[in-house]
């Protein structure tokens, strides 16, 4: 598509935002705020992190200096869009007691337009899969849906890899072949610092038409495939081959009780995660008993709650709880939606408090299968 | 349309700061609301009108720590439908169960000239540790939205929604940036229940617990981090584990093993 | 019948569970007793062998109504110990904190726990049926000071989380200091219609010669530091305190009592006090209100005390918007503390009165001696003295108007009976 | 299920209104449901619906009417929480919310032409009793139909009435055992797995549908398969917890399966593997 390729100077990245905001769109790029990068509304190029990368390990995050311009130079945000597109409390509607029964008020906030901008390729990866999750069964998810299809994306593609990534081994990163709106590839070369930009959609394209440009230049394109390059090679984690299939069969390793003397249940890992999806439903009164309203949260298959049925919780140990967030992720998603719930992001990794690694528990249960 | 009759509201105090009855009077926007929904039958804060029992409901603040109050929950329980304690003195023992680590005479002596003067307990207890609860609220001091909730899930018969799981889920859910992982700060969440509304990391400070032990709390493997990566020595690690909710037993045990 | 005994087992609308009990005997007082039931929960002794950092957060439980209290005077008392002064923008916010409790407090007190009194009716939800508009404005005042608190603290009013000894662990953006002042403007005139409503109550006619103890501050109505000074010319900094002022333990209160020396007198804190010493720093709009009130600079009438409350009210919010105007995000949120074995004071103006702390800590930081004297404690003496005049001023009201009256003596002071016992029952006896 | 429902947001709640309610035991009762503003209301033996009572709560409980009647939605329903709770209390004329139905059948139809064995447990008779109609319904189609029913007493003994009219038909075998005889009860005692043997059935060209307590529900299949009867002949049908009952919320999931979409009724062969896994 070389007529959809072109060059956009670092000065003219703010006619990008403007257009989008002109359009409708809210933008949303990662920003620091508290000592780490997270997605948060911006008005243009000036809040992006400059020149911020990040330290990532097992239960540990920090932001660097990277001595250099770049505004796209950290790996990812702490949290992925779900929390845009899903978010983690909804109002579902309200109702109120007619006569002796009741109407229900639908009364939800119209969808927000978000422009994505700075998306990484894990991140749109799981975006993906979350368009399996909420749209693609026989019930989609009337917001997910709406919020998904009011959105443009652009994807920042990676220069290298953080400590905890690992989208390589699970074929999700860093390279990005569908599913964005633009795709963004910075290039900082002495004093020349631009953008090698690529449409995937109508929409991408009719955005860069209307943007400044120059024609990439081989070097340019040579620039942005070395990146890649260095983001996959860079990668020290790895997700082993055929985990799906290993889990699955080693559903009663003695494994899980080692993992749970150390997992907490904490359940972070699972808010981080970009993929995991999983609800509850708050259905709540006034104190008069006339108005009732439901709202959906965020919920985590750590909880005891999650598995209640009538007499009890069917999963009361860390073990079956850790047991059942790894292998829906690794293995069982497979089976319910086609490809695999983890996108190699590492935040959970990171994230998780004791530094819990879903890539050295998968060699362990190797180990001892 | 059916109209219940009034429900008839008790709240009683034990040993304790005020801070979690407080909580009621503070839900301003709602107390009108809440003197419609029920009758305030006794609430000695609020009013001078002393009604006895029965009553429907019954909001218990503190904890047990004198024989005579021993005798009073008693009679309380006697004389209401339901009973929920608020607060952690209520449902742990509070700041003041830390006696139960030590001896109390020991205690008396430093406060008080005339020890003999006191009557007290060698403990400081929940009240469930007397008589049957129907419900736990916890917080140090409770969160007047859970509160409400509660309030509001009882009036209407029906599950209150309040989370048992780890702090860490209601960090996240507010979007906040994790202090342990980002910036080293020893922090208490992922043990801790949910239910202040993640205040403390947003403040950032870890969390210290003030809603007790999260449902199935893992409190070594903190408390190995914090030794490890976090450096803190072995003092510290307990006295994290034992502060509003030290009495709560897998704070309890958790400290205990870092004499 | 000239034998009669006056009790109240349980006294409502105070923070706290105390008692009151008066005898007489041929019209003759025989005793009188304002007892304070409250367990004692031992606060001192378990703050020994806890870190510095960690008292604020403990002290701050001894009372549910006034925790800015307790951890800002042990935040100053430790901040002494270590050498440590705050840059402006810190101190302005915890006189913001301050403001904030002082409102919700009064506010609270004013509206909920004293003016029924006035009104002869037993709870403010008895006024909220004939007067709904008055309670939900003064919710809405009480509100305000809580919203201050949440604002400053860290999102809670009660045992915030975010002071710290040094400063605070996040401080507040200028936009959420700034989305404050609409309300305040409005509180402002808020508190202008509760020092006239309160202003017309009617008033026994009391006067007592009271000593007043309070703060005073070269510049500002003193509520977060200064000097402890008396109307009888006492003039001291805070280590020179025990040398003036100690507890005693009585065997019918769970709290001490507190008394000047020498000669055991009682004294009086609270907003009597400090509106005594410090009228001539009120705000002049707040002093102007006064007057139009009927207030001279001197108030001796402990009745009239919900006036002065009122004012105080008032002076705060006018304190808080001028604060909230200025404010400035501070360049660090806290100073590192350098921890050495140091002894540290600290005292500030609780709603009630003044409350003081001493702590000895050593060179790890570990606390290895704590004193707190909180103003109901000190207090005490100085109610059973009002009562002791109240009860032989109205020998002629009948059993229920005197318990009431008495009652209503006590809810003059606004006693915090927790914090007493780290400190009520009325119960006269007419033989 | 009809077009129209599928289009409509499956999360909306429908309100139906109660038109009777019947006591069936102590803790459980029958209701007799008609959407508000009348319309009919279309489902398969098996599937379920999630009810929701006015601010208490939504719950899973399957359709207990019959299939072939659209006209009224028929549900049992035992008192055991707060939800289940706050939908007794209503009364009739007042209205519960709807959504649904949901879920995978019984597959009445697809195993026309092999002898039929229905083996309940307790309460696990409701979920069962729109295929029973079914199949009787259908009578001619089926070589034998066996029902095999426990319960923990006599007086536990749902639906006395429909099993004495299925025992009174000459072309239906029904066995009924209680754990614990009361005076009176001259029946079969012990538990209802003892009852597969002697049933009399060709295991060969027979498919079983179970339903019950988990426990008894293991034990069944033991006794089903011991009695030659393939894994790929035996249906089960499964209880998780469920929020959305659509697949979203995650938490109904069964090992791969989501009970609410993949189930609550699976061929045993398929879930064969999870059965055997504690705390999955
Ligand atoms: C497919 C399927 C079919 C079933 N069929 C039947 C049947 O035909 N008959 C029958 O009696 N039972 C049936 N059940 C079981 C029934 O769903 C449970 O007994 C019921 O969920 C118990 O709910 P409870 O609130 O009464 O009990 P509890 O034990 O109090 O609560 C159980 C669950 O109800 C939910 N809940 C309660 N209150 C609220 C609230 N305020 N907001 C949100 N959620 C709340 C929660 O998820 C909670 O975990 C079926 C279950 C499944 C999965
Ligand atoms: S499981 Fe972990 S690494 Fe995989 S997508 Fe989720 S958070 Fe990222
Ligand atoms: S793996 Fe880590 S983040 Fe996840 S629940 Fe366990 S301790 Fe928490
Ligand atoms: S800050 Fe504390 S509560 Fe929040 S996620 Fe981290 S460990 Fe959990």
């Amino acid at each position: 598509m070389p007529d959809s390729q072109a060059v956009i100077d670092r000065k003219d990245l703010g006619a990008m935002f403007a257009l989008l905001a002109e359009e409708g769109y809210q933008p949303v790029a990662p920003r620091v705020h508290d000592g780490a990068v997270l997605y948060a509304p911006v008005s243009g190029p000036d809040d992006l992190p400059k020149g911020i990368g990040d330290e990532e390990e097992g239960g540990h995050y920090r932001l660097t200096e990277r001595g250099d311009a770049k505004l796209f130079g950290h790996t990812k945000p702490v949290q992925g869009l779900k929390a845009h597109l899903y978010p983690a409390r909804q109002k579902l509607w309200s109702a109120e007691r007619a006569g002796h029964g009741f109407r229900i008020v639908k009364d939800q906030d119209p969808a927000p337009r978000y422009a994505f901008i700075g998306v990484r390729a894990c991140e749109l990866s799981a975006m993906l899969i979350q368009d399996k999750v909420f749209e693609g069964g026989p019930y989609a998810d009337k917001g997910y849906a709406e919020r998904r299809r009011n959105c443009f994306l652009v994807v920042v593609t990676c220069d290298h890899a953080g400590a905890a990534c690992f989208c390589a081994s699970q074929q999700t990163g860093p390279d990005v072949s569908e599913g964005y709106d633009l795709k963004l590839a910075e290039i900082i070369d002495g004093g020349r610092h631009v953008f090698l930009a690529e449409a995937g959609s109508e929409k991408g394209r009719a955005l860069l038409d209307r943007l400044p440009r120059q024609a990439a230049s081989e070097a340019d394109l040579k620039a942005a495939s070395d990146q890649r390059q260095a983001a996959a090679a860079g990668q020290k984690r790895a997700m082993i081959s055929g985990v799906a299939e290993l889990l699955a069969a080693q559903l009663e390793s003695r494994h899980w009780e080692d993992v749970a003397k150390r997992c907490m249940s904490c359940g972070n890992c699972t808010m981080v995660c970009p993929t995991c999806f999983c609800s509850t439903m708050e259905d709540a009164t006034d104190l008069s008993g006339l108005k009732a309203e439901r709202t959906r949260k965020w919920d985590s298959c750590f909880s005891i709650d999650y598995s209640y049925i009538h007499g009890g919780s069917v999963r009361n140990s860390g073990a079956s709880r850790y047991r059942q967030w790894m292998t829906h992720k690794l293995s069982h998603w497979v089976k319910q939606f086609g490809v695999s719930g983890c996108v190699g992001c590492g935040r959970c990794i990171i994230w998780c408090p004791v530094g819990i690694d879903i890539t050295a528990e998968a060699k362990a249960i190797l180990k001892g299968a | 349309m059916t109209t219940r009759a009034k429900p008839r509201l008790g709240v009683f105090k034990f040993s304790s700061c005020d801070g979690c009855q407080l909580s009621l009077l503070d839900c301003e926007l709602e107390l009108l609301a809440v003197t419609d929904a029920v009758e305030i039958a006794y609430f000695l804060e609020a009013t001078r009108k002393d009604m006895k029992g029965p009553f429907d409901v019954v909001l218990v603040e503190g904890s047990i720590t004198t024989p005579h109050e021993a005798e009073l929950i008693r009679q309380i329980r006697k004389s209401t439908k339901a009973l929920i304690t608020i607060g952690a003195c209520a449902t742990s023992g509070g700041i003041q169960a830390l006696r139960n680590f030590t001896d109390v005479n020991g205690f008396l002596d430093i406060v008080y000239a005339r020890p003999d003067y006191i009557e007290t307990l060698e403990t400081a207890t929940p009240i469930a540790e007397h008589v049957a609860v129907d419900f736990e609220l916890r917080g140090c001091p409770i969160n007047k939205h859970q509160l409400l909730e509660v309030l509001n899930a009882f009036l209407n018969k029906r599950k209150p929604n309040i989370p048992h799981y780890a702090e860490c889920i209601e960090c996240k859910q507010r979007g906040t940036v994790c202090v342990m992982v980002a910036k080293g700060i020893a922090c208490l969440g992922p043990v801790t229940q949910a239910g202040c509304g993640g205040l403390c990391p947003a403040t950032h400070r870890g969390c210290f617990g003030c809603f007790g032990p999260m449902e199935t709390p893992n409190t070594g493997a903190l408390a190995d981090r914090f030794l490890g990566e976090l450096k803190q020595d072995k003092g510290t690690v307990q006295r994290a584990f034992r502060s509003f909710n030290a009495n709560a037993p897998a704070f309890r045990e958790e400290s205990l093993k870092h004499d | 019948m000239t034998n009669r005994v006056i009790k109240v087992d349980a006294l409502a609308r105070v923070e706290g569970e105390g008692s009151l009990y008066v005898r007489v005997k041929d019209k003759e007082i025989k005793e009188v007793r304002f007892g304070i039931f409250e367990p004692p929960r031992f606060f001192e002794a378990f703050l020994q062998g806890r870190s510095f950092m960690e008292v604020p957060d403990i002290t701050a439980r001894i009372c549910g109504i006034c925790p800015i209290a307790y951890q800002m005077g042990s935040i100053q008392a430790m901040e002494n110990a270590l050498g440590i002064q705050v840059p402006a923008p810190i101190r302005d916010l915890r006189r913001l904190a301050y403001c904030g409790e002082w409102i919700e407090s009064h506010a609270l007190h004013v509206y909920m726990l004293h003016a029924p009194d006035f009104l002869g009716l037993a709870d403010a939800i008895q006024l909220a049926k004939s007067n709904r508009d008055l309670v939900q404005k003064a919710l809405r005042l009480k509100k305000i000071g809580n919203d201050l608190l949440e604002a400053v603290g860290g999102g809670r009013a009660i045992h915030p989380v975010n002071m710290r000894v040094g400063g605070f662990y996040r401080t507040p953006t200028k936009a959420e200091i700034q989305a404050l002042i609409p309300d305040l403007e409005w509180a402002i005139q808020a508190s202008h219609d509760t020092i006239r409503l309160v202003g017309g109550f009617d008033f026994p006619d009391i006067e007592q010669n009271y000593t007043f103890v309070a703060l005073r501050h070269e510049r500002e109505y003193a509520i977060h530091e200064g000097r402890v000074v008396s109307n009888r010319g006492l003039d001291i900094d805070l280590p020179q305190f025990l040398d003036h002022f100690d507890e005693e333990h009585v065997k019918h209160s769970n709290a001490l009592h507190g008394f000047q020396k020498p000669g055991k007198q009682p004294y009086h804190v609270g907003p009597l006090a400090r509106f005594a010493i410090n009228y001539d720093k009120l705000h002049p709009e707040a002093q102007s209100s006064a007057k139009e009130a009927g207030l001279g600079s001197v108030v001796r009438n402990p009745f009239k005390s919900i006036v002065v409350r009122a004012v105080e009210i008032l002076q705060v919010c006018l304190d808080a918007l001028a604060i909230a105007k200025n404010y400035q995000e501070p360049a660090r949120p806290y100073t590192e503390p350098v921890v050495k074995a140091a002894v540290g004071h600290g005292c500030t103006e609780a709603p009630r009165g003044i409350c003081f702390h001493r702590y000895e800590i050593d060179d790890q930081g570990l606390v290895k001696a704590a004193r707190i004297i909180p103003p109901t404690a000190q207090n005490q003496k100085q109610i059973e003295n009002d009562l002791f005049k109240v009860v032989s001023a109205n020998m002629a009201l009948s059993d229920e108007d005197l318990k009431w009256r008495c009652e209503q003596a006590i809810r003059n002071y606004d006693p915090c009976i927790s914090c007493a016992t780290h400190f009520l029952k009325l119960t006269v006896d007419r033989e | 299920m009809s077009a129209a429902l599928q289009q409509a947001d499956p999360m909306d709640v429908r309100p139906f209104r109660i038109e009777k309610i019947r006591k069936e035991l102590s803790d459980v009762f029958t209701m007799e449901l008609v959407p508000e503003g009348g319309g009919s209301f279309a489902f398969k033996p098996g599937q379920f619906n999630m009810i929701y009572s006015f601010g208490a709560g939504e719950v899973p409980i399957s359709i207990s009417g019959d299939p072939a009647d659209p006209s009224k939605l028929i549900h049992t329903i035992r008192r055991v929480g707060a939800a289940t709770e706050a939908i007794g209390n209503l009364s009739e004329g007042m209205a519960v919310g709807i959504r649904g139905p949901f879920g995978n059948p019984w597959p009445v139809e697809e195993v026309f032409g092999s002898d039929l064995v229905i083996l309940a447990g307790g309460l696990g008779l409701a979920p069962l009793r729109p295929a029973i109609y079914m199949a009787l319904a259908h009578r001619q189609r089926f070589g034998k139909v066996v029902l095999l029913y426990g319960s923990r007493s006599p007086s536990e003994i749902l639906f006395p009435k429909e099993l004495e009219k299925w025992r009174g038909r000459f072309d239906t075998k029904v066995r009924v055992t209680v754990d614990r005889a009361e005076p009176g009860w001259s029946g079969h005692v012990g538990v209802v797995t003892k009852l597969v043997k002697g049933a009399g059935f060709d295991p060969l060209h027979t498919v079983a549908f179970v339903c019950g307590p988990e426990i008894m529900m293991r034990y069944g299949i033991q006794a089903l398969e011991d009695s030659g009867i393939d894994r790929t002949g035996i249906y089960v049908s499964m209880e998780r917890n469920m929020k959305c009952g659509i697949g979203l919320c995650g938490h109904c999931q069964w090992g791969a399966p989501f009970v609410c979409k993949d189930g609550p009724v699976f061929r045993f062969d398929e879930v064969a593997d999870a059965f055997k896994v504690r705390e999955l």
